[in-house]
Order: C-alpha cells, then structure tokens, then sequence
C-alpha cells in the first residue's frame, strides 16, 4: 500500500503522464464528469461517476477497422488501425471495473476482438473506492463492493490522502515507476471503507433482489405480459445503451468517399429499430420487442450464457439518463411482480 | 450495377479545340460501370446516332452518358435517339461539356480536367437513373370560358366551330362585357353595337355554346384535360327558360330608384331589369339588392304583370358541376377608381366624368339620348376637356405604372366626334404622350387635329375646380412653357384600366400565375402569349394586359386554336419526372401539399400492414402525375424524405456531388 | 393541483368520458416519472403523479394513442398544448379520440439542476413556496426553486393552454421572456467564437437520438438518419461532420414547426444546449418573416411553407449587423 | 498543398433548368469566361435543393457552393424560388450560427438571359471563396485529399 497527499494529486497525474497517457475524470464545459486527457490544470472531479463509462476508453464509439481500394477488378486492402498508445485510466469507479469482466467475457473469448484486446493490454486501470455513492448506485445487487474495486490498482481517497495499492503486474510495474509515492499501512483505508458501507446499506436499491431470473424461467419470462406496459412509452432512443459500461453491441459500416471506402465500426443499440435490420427485414418489429430484448439480455441470456453472472454492474447511469426514466431497475421489479 | 456507354463529342472544333476528347472518353472508360467509351465529331449528326444505337446493342448498354453541349439543345435528340434502339429514353445523361466547358475555357488542360469532372457526375447519376415512363391522361372534349365579353365570345365561337362543345360562364346577367357600353369603335368609327350584338346572338344560337350567365366560378379541381368545376349560378329570381324578355316586368316594377349600373349609374332603372335591349340572353333579373318583395315581402307587382310566370322569388343559387378539358380566362378589365384623384373634382362635380361614362352620353342608347349633355344640368357643353393617363404611367403609387394602350386612340375619338357632332366646341386634350401603334391609328389622330381642330396640349392637368356653372381647369402647356386656365363645361378623364376584381380569386382557384399588378402571367411573354403557366388555363383578352379590340378578338382567336388544338387530342402525355412519395414513409403531415403549386398532391387513408400482424390506417400523400410538373418543392417540405423527384431524386444529385468534389 | 390531477384522470375513467389516460406514472424515487397509459381506476390510485417533476411532454404518445380504440385523456400542460396542437395541425392526431385536461403549470423541476447544485444521493424534494428542501443521504439542502427550474420553464414563453376540452386551474397568457437572450449573445460572438462554441457542445454528441426520438415535431414514420435509401443514413457520428449534420438537418426539419418545448434540451445525456439551435430558428422567423410560434393555432401557415413576394434575399443573412 | 501553390477551390453550383442553367448556357455561347473551379449542377427549380444537397458538398470537399434560380415572381413554376429563397435564408442563417464562414454560400438570381451576370457572379464567387482559403469547418476528414 502506498500513499500520497491529496494535495499532491497533480504531482501524481504528472508523474503517470511522463509515462503514458493518462485518463482522470473531470468536470466538462457541460458541468458533467468525463474522462478527460490529463494535462497539467485537468483537475478530478468531485462528482461520483463519469457521464460515460470507462467502456468508451477500450472499445470507442466508432472505430476504424480497414480501408479498401477497388480498381478495375481488383482490390487493395489498406490496414488503417490507429496504433494503441499505452494508457491509465484512473477513478474507475468499481462498478465500471466490474463491466470490463462482461466486456472480456464477450470481445476475448473467440473469435477475439483484436482491437478490444490491444487497447485492454495496453490500458491500465486504476479504481478508486466509492466515498459518496448515489441514491441511483445499486451495484451491490451484483455483489460489487463499491469500497473495495478491483482493477490493475486500487485507490481510496480521503480528505487528506489518496492510498493506492496495485493488484496486478501491470499495476505493480506502474506503481514501481512512481517515485512520488510513499509506503503506507494497509489499514489506513479501513475507516473509508467502513464509511462508504454503511452509506451503501442505506441506499434504496442495494439490496435489489435479482432472484427469479434464472435460466429456466427463460420462456416464462420471455412471454410475461408485463412488457407491453413497460415498453410503452420507451422512445426507442439509445441513451440507456451508450450510457451503459456493458452494452457491447456494434454495427459494421462502409463509408465510400469516392476513392476509397472506410470500413469502420460504431456502437449500435438494440433498442434501435433498424438494429440487425437483415435483407427480410427486422425480427423485432416493435419497440416492445426491442425493449425486451435489451433487458432479457442483461437478466436473462447473458446470465444463462456466463454463470450466472448479469450484464448489468448497477451503476444507476440508466436511472438518470433514459428520458423518460425507465430503466432496469422497474423492469426487474415488474417482470418479478406480474410473475408472482 | 448499370452497363454504360459515355459518347464524347468534339462538335467540330467546338469542344475539341480546348478539350482533349480523346483524353476524357479514355479516362472515363475506367469509370465503374462503364463499359464503352468514344468520341466522334458530331454525336448529333446522322452517323453519330447510329454510333450510340450500334453501341446500344452491341454492349447491351443500360445507361448512356453523352458529353456535348447543353442538354438544352439535344437532349431530346439523344433520348430518341436511345429509344430507336429499345433503351428508354430516361437512360441518358448529357454532360454539358461546350457551353460549360469548351466555350469558357481557354486553357486546354483544365477545360480536359473539368470535362472528366462533368462525364463523371453524369455517369454517377445515370447509375442511379431508371427508366421513365410518361403517363397518358385522356382529355375531356369540352372547353370552358370564363368572362363573356368580345374576347370570351370570340374565343367561344372559334372552338365551337372546331366541333367542340364550349361553355360561357358571365357574372353579369349578359353576355357582351365593355364593348357593349362603348359608342363607336377607332379608328373605324363603326358602332360597337353593330358588330358585337350579331356575335352576341351568334353565341346564344350556337348549339355548341352554353351561356351561363349571371353565373360565377365557384371552385375548380383537376388539371389539364380533366378540370372539374363548380359553376354558381346566381338566383335572378327569374326562370330563364319561362321569360320571353317582353320587358313589362321592367316597366312595371314600382321601385325606380336603382341607379343603373349598365349606364354607370348616370340615370335610374328598375329593381326587376334587363341590362340593353340586346342583352343576351334576353332575359330579366331582379336585383335583390333593391327589390321590396325580396327585402320585405311586399309588393310582388312583377309576377302579376308576368304573363309567363317566370318570376320566381324563391329561386336559390345553383350550384352545376361539369367537366372541362381546357379553361379560357376572358375575364376582362375595369377603369380604376378615381378616389385617389381629387385634383380632377371627379367627386365634387358630376360634370367631370370617366371616358367611359363619357362613350355612354355619346350613345344613342345611353341616358341622354345620344345627345350629349351635361349630367348637371342637361345643357351643351361649349368646351370640353380631355384629361390622358389619369392613374396610367403613375409612379406616385396612386395609379399603375403601366400604359393603359388604349386611352390615347378612344380620346381621339371621342374628341373628333365632339367636334364632328357639335362643331360649336372647343375641345382639349391634354396629353404626356401620345401613342399612336397600330394600323391607321396614327392617321386617325392626325385627323383629329388636323381636320378636326382639336386642341392637343403637351402637359397635364393640375387641377379641376367646379366654380359658377364652369369646371376651372388649371394646367400645363409644357411646349408653350405656359400655365393655362381653361373654363370647361366638361372634363374628360381617361381613367386607367386595370384588371377586373375577380381575377385574383380565380387566379387562385386556378392556380394560374399573375403579375403584381394582377394581370394574367403568360407562359412565355414572346413565344406563349396566351398561354398561362399552368397546363390547360389560356388567356383571352385584357385580362392578360391592356388591349383594344382588334388585339382582343387576335389573341381570343389564338387562345381558341391553342384550345382546339389541345381538344383534339383523346389523350395527353404527361411530364414523366414527378415527385412520387414514398408510402411507407410518408407521415401524411401535408407540408407537401402547401408548397405545391399545381394543387397536385392530395391525401388519402390507406390501410397497412402493421408489426405482428396488425393493420394500420395512415393518411398518405397521393401525386397526381397529370398535373405534377416536377418543380421539387414538395420533396424539401417532406421532412421524412418521403417524397422524392424522377429524374431528379435526392440520390442522383448526390451522385453527382460526390462525383463532382471527388 | 397535483391532487386535482389525479382525481380528474379518476373520474374521467370512472364516469366512462375516456377509455384510458396518458399521464405520469411513479417510479422508485420521488422524481423519476415515466409517461404511462392508465387503463383503470386501481392503476391511477396506485400510480399517477402530477408533480413538479412531471417535465415529460405527453404530446407526442397521442400520435399512437389516438388511434386505439375509444376515447384516451391526456394532460397537457401549456408548453405540451402547443405541440399537441402542432401535431393536429399535420394531421398526425385523431382530434375526436382524444380528451384533453389543460393544466396550469408554475415550472418544472430539473433533477440535473438540483444535482449540479451539489445535491447527491437526493432522497426526497420538498416545495415550499419558492424554495425546495432537499434532502439528501449526506443531509439536507434548500435551494432556490427559480434556480432548479427546467430551462424552458426558467424562460416560459406561455402560460396558455392553447388547445383543451378541460381546463384545471387558471387559463394564463403567452409572456415576454428572455428566451432568445442566449442566442443573441452566441449571435455577437465571431464565427470563430461560435465555431468553436458549438465544436465543443457537439462533439459530446453520442448520437443516442434521445433529442429525436423525444421531439414532438420528429414524428417521422422514418427519420432520414435511420433510412438506409436516404443516402445519409449514419448510426454514429464518425466524423464532426455527421455531427453538425445530424443537428443542421434535424433543426432544419423541425423549422417552422418546432413550439420551443425544449424536451430535446431536458432529455439529453451529454447536456448539449440543443433548444439554442431550434430557437435560433425560431428567432430568425420571427424576425425576418414576422412573429410566429408554432402550435399555436391551427390555421397559421408555416413559414416554410409560405412565402410574400418581397421576402428578404438570403444575403441579409452576411449582410446584416454582428461580427462578420 | 504547398504555400505558394494557388489554392484551387471546389465549387458547385446548382442551377435551376429554366433560368440559370440556361444563363450558364448564355455566357457559354457568348464565350464568356469563368473559372473551371465551378462545375454545374442541373436541377429542375431553385426549389429542388435540399439543404442537404449543400452540406453534402461541403462534406465531401466542395469550399462553396452556390444556388442560382430565376428571379422571384419569375419562376417556371410560378412559387419554387420563393420557398427556395426562405429555406436559403435560414439554412445560411444557421451555418452562420454555428461559425461557418459567411461567404461560402451563396443564392443569385440569374435569369436565361443574363449570361453575363452569371459569369460574372462565379467570377465574383470564386475569388470569395479563394480568398476564404479551403472549407475546413463543414469538411469530413474521411473526404480529405491530403
């Protein structure tokens, strides 16, 4: 376990930017929290999480994939991949942490997504333990310990001192670089942790019971009458998705600027009603459909497919971005409701 | 993916003197698609089409580009020309390469460079192209003139005697319009009467012409050979198929009041009336606006004086729906009001009156007779003068800005028939110009001053002041450089025409265009002059501009041969690049519908098969490829890009901007 | 107001007036209401909120709901009245089927407002008169409720319920407001300013469509963006360009027709100022074109649909003051 | 590019059939001149062009782009460029709201027979937008030539 004073924070940054990129959470023109590219004045955010997950840092938006040249009869392939650059994302939050093992479980098993996988081996990520979580947190429904986050380091801040202490080899290579830090005893993070854990009992959802969903009611589940209702007045937007730090969805796409053609990928959202349009058409004619699909997934298949595990990490980010504030969280409570 | 031949022309030296013509059909023989790339000396010319058509065939082309001159010029030519050899016409793309090109490029590089540039935006948009077919619309044989005056009647005649059945629809209760007011006509002194009451009866005995009279356009739909419109026929409180026009009724009626509008409202008639004893049809009206019996229920003096018992006081207007293939607009013209005009005293003294006025106490049928007297007081009048361009040529917003044409020429005959009927006059005309065009006219004025001593002042008149019996006229005599004081017993004022108030309301319900100052718009001011804009409306007579008779009975008659011409067709090809919406996608929300000019998109429910099985009902814009012309505006109103254009769709034009900044 | 809401949608259902209401329906917390459809008695005693989080705009699910069988409510407060009416005028909603409830409204509440005040792990939020009680997990707060207002409400064009079968509480007016302020400002910047002004607001663009899909106006059967045979179709902005597209276009398309019920503003995730560019519009055709506030009645062409013969050329636009 | 090379804009311009594209037509056959940089794009009415039609230009490379129309109240089809004049106003209103240069766009009226102003006006319109230098706000790198 190191340390170092909260007021040498930038000190830190500093030293980990010589190194490598480094990503830091930090207020937006828009008074919203991002990760931002640090330079020196790119302070942390007071806020608790970031608009957008860490996700973004490992599989972006939109990406190129290739490029290619049609002549005659032939065609040229162009390898366009941006070269990765080794970068740390500090002040993940445990939750977003807990969403890279989705995210691995679906782009690292084969066939491997190369480009998910250059950026997550020469990403860095380093937590920090929540403090002040939000009435909308409820990644203790999943098990995560929002005092306690994995990830390549671990941080907890307090009002006087950030303690970081490195989990991996990764994390243990980064911390040897860092001259700036100091030893420290393991328990100093004990009473921040006790703290945050008996904020987290009071929180409404933490206790979220996500029984009921197992593989075997897939069908009862699938047929529950309950979706109409909840999908309702859904606007088929893709906020819940791109917001979401375990949406994994994307769509392939040609862009032909008349000399060659840019083959590019860009996140897609299930609640779209032009998602996985084939040449009959889409097998989710309505929204109520595509809205189901969505939460089947996180509660059901993916749980079927991965042990168990669910493809939500309880974040809340959904609870406050959908627009009109539907969300897991009523959908879960509704399916086990209407089953009952 | 489209098989395409690109045809370069030289044109002569024309385009190859500064584009390598060689050098664009090579490069752009490596265009995807293109399958076939020449270049000829003249593309145009016999062996240069059957170049293309051999081509045609022989590499089974799908598409062709032609780079020459504007499609302005040949377009037409080459899409025949495909057609000959089985490939729709629609298939062709002309790149313009001379008048875009060669001609204003001097620099034999970039004119090359630019010439690939414009093949290349041709050959992506014929990629893009399919084939189009035009529409055939049948015709309805029968046409409909709106206005029954001189222009109306001729242009109603004309068709009938083509063999085609034609319908007059006049707003007042006869036919005859202006003419039948004015005394004689320049520069031939024959009475108007004379020559138009035998029309006038001409048209009433025609048994291919219907006269709704006292009648009015209501509504109009539908297009060019299909028009389908709603005619009110006024209630004139008369059975017009009961009355024998015997004219007791008109004797008769008590109420004597009514100032009579035929007259200008110079002497009275009745409240039961028929305009002129040559009124057409022959047939009494009541006027509702004065009749006792209609306003209170007392009196009913006319249907007991009617032996026919053709009053009927309960008569409603009638509303006939009927079909036309082409619309004649013959609506005609009025003098303006004179209330911007208080320097003339034209309110303050009833001794200063309108030339048209003016024809009426000239006329032997008119108010006094045919002996012209003063309304104030029934005397001669010794001097009497004429005021030109009241309200014509004004650029002081209170008149029109335009030349009235035909003031000039009727105040030379008024004037000359002053002095050659009461010699004892002095007569003045004060004029800014005086315009003479037309044949004999010049003559015509010539003898007014010179045979007939009448005064003619360069100058205007400034002011009218009614004094002691004597009209005081002020004004400028600009050749003498002097200010002159005349004490008239008359004052004549040539009152500016302008077209007749009902014009703009049909003008919307026709969809026809009109200039500001609410004239008829012409397709082509030279070359379609009595056409309107709008497929299937022509104009006949003044309500496309200020004309005289002559000019008036011309262009009725040329409005009829474009009428017959049109009436002679059973079926009527249609523009084949129109917008067509796409249904599905269509939100029914008529932004479409407002923009367009030709009132060619209407709406309709139409039934759609819904997710799982369902069925929607949507409200979907439906395009009348008959009438639609293609302009596009709908397709931007659309927001849903619904909407699209043949021959012009938003991907063509895409095509060919991407090609274009490639 | 909130209780006359409720029980206006209860006896509306009970005395058979409607066969359903669209209203707000209660969610884990005190503020995250969703736009539901209530069928019966029991599921409005048990559900519907009228509160002053009731922001959503119910407008736009008369498009679907009037087509369903029988008689559906629906509440409108005065800024959703114009686009409901807005919507009628483009023949997008069966008039006949609908009940309208009119409401008179003193502003809506933004979360994010009370959040970006510093308020986090918020519990519950009291009125009281013109301050709020804020009670969070980390203790209380008060704020301001003029400062927590949503910006449409902070800068309220209309207290006027412009389209109603029922009006609960008191009709109001259409009021001056500094709703163009911002824009005036943005407009006496350079293009420089505004350039990167607006580079900076949309490149936090995620294209989540939330501002489209919530628009009343953007009620397309299919958007252009979503339409493969557009020719412009693009899930994602992939380059800046799509990005100022998207929103160029978007606002163009909403031209003449948008009422500036800002939801597109309220809904986004990334905060971009969105309203300013449909109010930029707005704010030309009032000026160029005179006054005209869409939805406002049925009848009133749009001005992108009409035109006089001496309308200005569009180099007032380069012509006219600020800085070139 | 180098600094010296002349910067060659890209332009198009959009002319409707019945006036402009006949005006274009015009100063061809009187031989007057203007720069190659413009290329001509035919479309029916001035009322055709779809705001996106002219962001697309500008995506894929064009530096101006302009829309040439009959004269109001002389449209072929009577309305077209009325509504096309309303709809350029307020699209060029907006792109200056957003930063773009003022200048790059740009709607003359150009009857058939005005074959002079039309090669005057792309002259004019030209230099403007060599002046202005290469469209870099409204471009899509994925379009660069560089």
């Amino acid at each position: 376990m190191k340390k170092i004073a909260r007021s040498e924070l930038n000190a830190l940054f500093a030293a980990i930017a010589e190194q490598k990129q480094l990503f830091i959470p930090a207020d937006n023109t828009a008074g919203q929290a991002e990760f931002i590219l640090w330079k020196d004045g790119v302070a942390l955010t007071e806020k608790l999480n970031t608009t957008r997950s860490a996700k973004d840092l490992f599989f972006p938006q939109v990406e190129n994939l290739v490029n290619f040249k049609v002549s005659d009869k032939k065609m040229e392939i162009i390898e366009n991949r941006d070269p990765a650059a080794p970068f740390v994302v500090f002040g993940v939050r445990a939750c977003d942490c807990r969403s890279f093992d989705i995210l691995d479980s679906v782009f690292l098993s084969e066939p491997v997504d190369t480009f998910y996988k250059a950026r997550r081996e020469n990403g860095i990520i380093v937590t920090l333990g929540c403090t002040k979580p939000a009435e909308t947190c409820f990644c203790g429904a999943f098990g995560i310990d929002a005092a306690n986050p994995a990830g390549d380091v671990t941080c907890w801040l307090d009002g006087e001192t950030l303690y970081w202490k490195s989990n991996t080899d990764k994390g243990k290579a980064l911390t040897a670089a860092l001259s700036v830090l100091t030893d420290c005893d393991e328990n100093a993070v004990v009473a921040i942790q006790e703290n945050t854990r008996k904020i987290l009992e009071k929180l409404p959802l933490n206790n979220l019971d996500l029984s009921g969903f197992e593989s075997d009611k897939l069908m009862e589940l699938f047929n529950n009458p309950a979706w109409t209702e909840l999908s309702e007045s859904c606007l088929g937007c893709g906020t819940c998705t791109f917001v979401c730090p375990t949406c994994q969805c994307y769509d392939v796409q040609d862009f032909d600027n008349g000399r060659e053609v840019r083959r590019f990928r860009c996140w897609d959202s299930c609640m779209y009603s032009d998602f996985t349009m084939m040449a009959h058409g889409t097998n989710r004619p309505t929204q109520k459909e595509r809205f189901r699909q969505r939460f089947m997934h996180k509660l059901v298949y993916y749980p079927s497919n991965n042990n168990g595990v669910f493809g939500c990490v309880g974040c809340g980010r959904c609870l406050q971005k959908c627009p009109i504030h539907m969300n897991i969280v009523k959908v879960a409570k509704k399916l086990k409701e209407v089953a009952k | 993916m489209q098989r395409i031949g690109v045809f370069v022309c030289w044109c002569g030296s024309n385009i190859a003197a500064t584009v390598d013509v060689e050098k664009v059909s090579q490069v752009l023989a490596q265009e995807p698609g293109v399958v076939f790339s020449t270049n000829y000396q003249y593309m145009c010319s016999q062996a240069g089409q059957e170049m293309i058509q051999e081509s045609i065939h022989k590499y089974n082309l799908t598409g062709v580009v032609i780079c020459s001159c504007s499609p302005r010029m040949h377009e037409a030519t080459f899409r025949k020309t495909c057609e000959k050899a089985g490939l729709n016409g629609h298939m062709v793309e002309i790149a313009n390469i001379r008048e875009q090109c060669s001609w204003i490029h001097k620099d034999k590089d970039v004119g090359t460079e630019k010439a690939v540039v414009l093949g290349r935006a041709a050959i992506a948009k014929v990629h893009l192209n399919a084939p189009l077919t035009a529409g055939q619309s049948p015709v309805k044989k029968r046409a409909l003139v709106i206005g029954g005056g001189i222009a109306g009647i001729q242009t109603a005649l004309d068709i009938a005697d083509a063999g085609f059945d034609v319908d007059i629809v006049e707003k007042q209760p006869t036919i005859g319009g202006k003419m039948t007011q004015i005394d004689k006509t320049f520069p031939t002194l024959d009475c108007a009467a004379c020559i138009l009451t035998p029309k006038m009866v001409d048209a009433a005995q025609n048994e291919k012409i219907h006269i709704y009279s006292y009648a009015e356009v209501e509504s109009v739909k539908g297009f060019v050979g299909n028009f389908n419109v709603t005619i009110k026929k006024k209630a004139r409180y008369v059975d017009e198929t009961k009355c024998t026009g015997c004219g007791l009724c008109t004797e008769k009626c008590p109420q004597k009041k009514v100032p009579n509008a035929f007259n200008l409202g110079l002497d009275n008639r009745r409240a039961i009336y028929i305009p002129f004893a040559q009124a057409v049809p022959k047939v009494a009206t009541i006027d509702a606006d004065y009749c006792t019996m209609l306003k209170s229920g007392k009196c009913g003096v006319c249907s007991k004086v009617c032996t026919a018992g053709a009053i009927d006081y309960k008569q409603k207007d009638e509303l006939i729906e009927q079909e036309y293939g082409a619309i004649v607009v013959a609506t005609g013209f009025n003098p303006i009001k004179l209330d911007k005009y208080d320097e003339f005293a034209y309110s303050q003294s009833p001794d200063v009156v309108t030339s048209l006025e003016f024809e009426r106490l000239m006329n032997a049928a008119g108010p006094t007779g045919g002996t012209l007297l003063r309304p104030s007081d029934g005397t001669h009048p010794h001097t009497i003068v004429f005021v030109q361009c009241v309200g014509s040529r004004c650029d002081d917003g209170r008149g029109k800005s335009y030349c009235s044409k035909i003031c000039c020429m009727y105040t030379a005959k008024h004037a000359m028939l002053c002095r050659e009927k009461y010699p004892d006059t002095d007569v003045y005309v004060f004029y800014i110009d005086v315009r003479t065009p037309g044949k004999n006219f010049d003559e015509f004025y010539r003898r007014a001053v010179e045979e007939y001593g009448v005064h003619y002042v360069k100058g205007m008149v400034g002011k009218v002041v009614p004094q002691d019996g004597k009209l005081k006229v002020q004004a400028s005599d600009l050749l003498g450089d002097r200010q002159l004081h005349i004490d008239a017993d008359m004052v004549v004022l040539a009152a500016a025409i302008e077209p007749d108030e009902t014009a703009r309301p049909l003008a919307t319900k026709l969809t026809a265009s009109m200039d500001t100052n609410d004239f008829f718009t012409e397709a082509h001011p030279k070359l379609r002059p009595v056409e309107s804009p709008t497929a299937g409306i022509f104009l006949s007579g003044a309500c496309q501009g200020p004309k005289d008779i002559p000019e008036t009975v011309a262009q009725a008659s040329a409005a009829a041969a474009k009428v017959i011409g049109l009436l002679c067709k059973d079926s009527l090809t249609c523009n084949p690049c129109t917008a067509q919406p796409d249904e599905l996608m269509c939100n029914g929300c008529s932004s479409c519908e407002k923009v367009c000019p030709y009132g060619a998109i209407t709406y309709a429910d139409k039934e759609f098969r819904g997710p799982n099985r369902t069925t929607l009902i949507r409200r979907m814009a439906q395009v009348n490829p008959a009438v639609c012309q293609g302009c596009g505006a709908c397709t931007v109103a659309c927001p849903s890009g619904a909407m699209d254009l043949k021959g012009f769709s938003n991907k063509q034009i895409m095509a060919e901007v991407d090609a274009i900044c490639r | 107001m909130q209780q006359r809401v409720k029980e206006k949608a209860l006896e509306l259902l009970r005395n058979g007036t409607v066969d359903r209401v669209i209203g707000w329906k209660t969610g884990e917390f005190f503020y995250d209401l969703t736009p539901a459809v209530f069928e019966t008695a029991e599921e409005i005693e048990k559900d519907f909120v009228f509160s002053g989080f009731s922001g959503a705009n119910l407008s736009k699910y008369a498009i679907a709901q009037s087509r369903a069988a029988g008689k559906t409510a629906i509440f409108l407060k005065p800024c959703d009245s114009y686009s409901f009416q807005q919507l009628l005028k483009e023949h997008r909603i069966l008039r006949e089927n609908i009940y309208i409830v009119g409401i008179a409204c003193e502003g809506m509440l933004d979360m994010e407002k009370i959040r970006a005040a510093g308020c986090e792990g918020v519990v519950s939020v009291k009125e009281n008169g013109e301050e709020l009680i804020v009670e969070t997990l980390y203790g209380d707060r008060t704020l301001s409720r003029k400062d927590c207002l949503l910006e449409r409400c902070a800068v309220c064009k209309s207290k006027k319920v412009v389209i109603f079968d029922e009006m609960l509480g008191e009709q109001g007016d259409e009021q001056e407001t500094a709703r163009f302020d911002r824009v005036a400002e943005l407009e006496a910047m350079t293009p420089e300013e505004r350039f990167a002004f607006w580079r900076g607001e949309l490149s936090r663009c995620i294209r989540c469509n939330a501002c489209r899909n919530v628009c009343p106006a953007c009620s397309c059967e299919k958007c252009v963006f979503d339409n493969d045979k557009s020719g412009v179709r693009n899930k994602a902005a992939a380059d800046p360009f799509e990005e100022n597209l998207f929103h160029i276009i978007r606002a163009f398309h909403v031209a003449g027709r948008c009422t500036d019920c800002g939801e597109c503003s309220r809904v986004c995730p990334q905060n971009i100022p969105l309203h300013l560019l449909n109010r930029k519009f707005i704010k030309d055709i009032n000026e160029l074109y005179g006054t005209y506030q869409a939805g406002a009645d049925m009848e009133t062409k749009s001005p992108l649909t009409d035109f006089t013969t001496d309308d200005c050329e569009p180099s007032i636009v380069h012509e006219r003051g600020g800085v070139k | 590019m180098s600094v010296n090379e002349q910067f060659q804009p890209t332009i198009v311009a959009f002319c409707c059939n019945w006036c402009s594209y006949a005006g274009a037509d015009l100063s061809g056959t009187n031989r007057l001149q203007y720069p190659a940089n413009v290329k001509i794009i035919r479309i029916p009415c001035s009322c055709r062009l779809n705001p996106m039609f002219i962001l697309r230009a500008f995506q894929r490379g064009a530096d101006g782009v302009i829309l040439c129309g009959c004269h109001p109240g002389d449209c072929h089809y009577t309305t077209g460029n009325y509504y096309a004049r309303r709809r350029m106003t307020l699209l060029f209103s907006m792109l200056d709201f957003m930063g773009i240069e003022r200048g790059r766009t740009r709607v003359e009226w150009v009857s058939a027979a005005e074959g002079a102003k039309f090669a005057a006006t792309m002259n004019e319109f030209v230099e403007t937008i060599t002046k202005l230098g290469p469209n870099r706000r409204l471009e899509d790198l994925r379009c660069s030539k560089e």
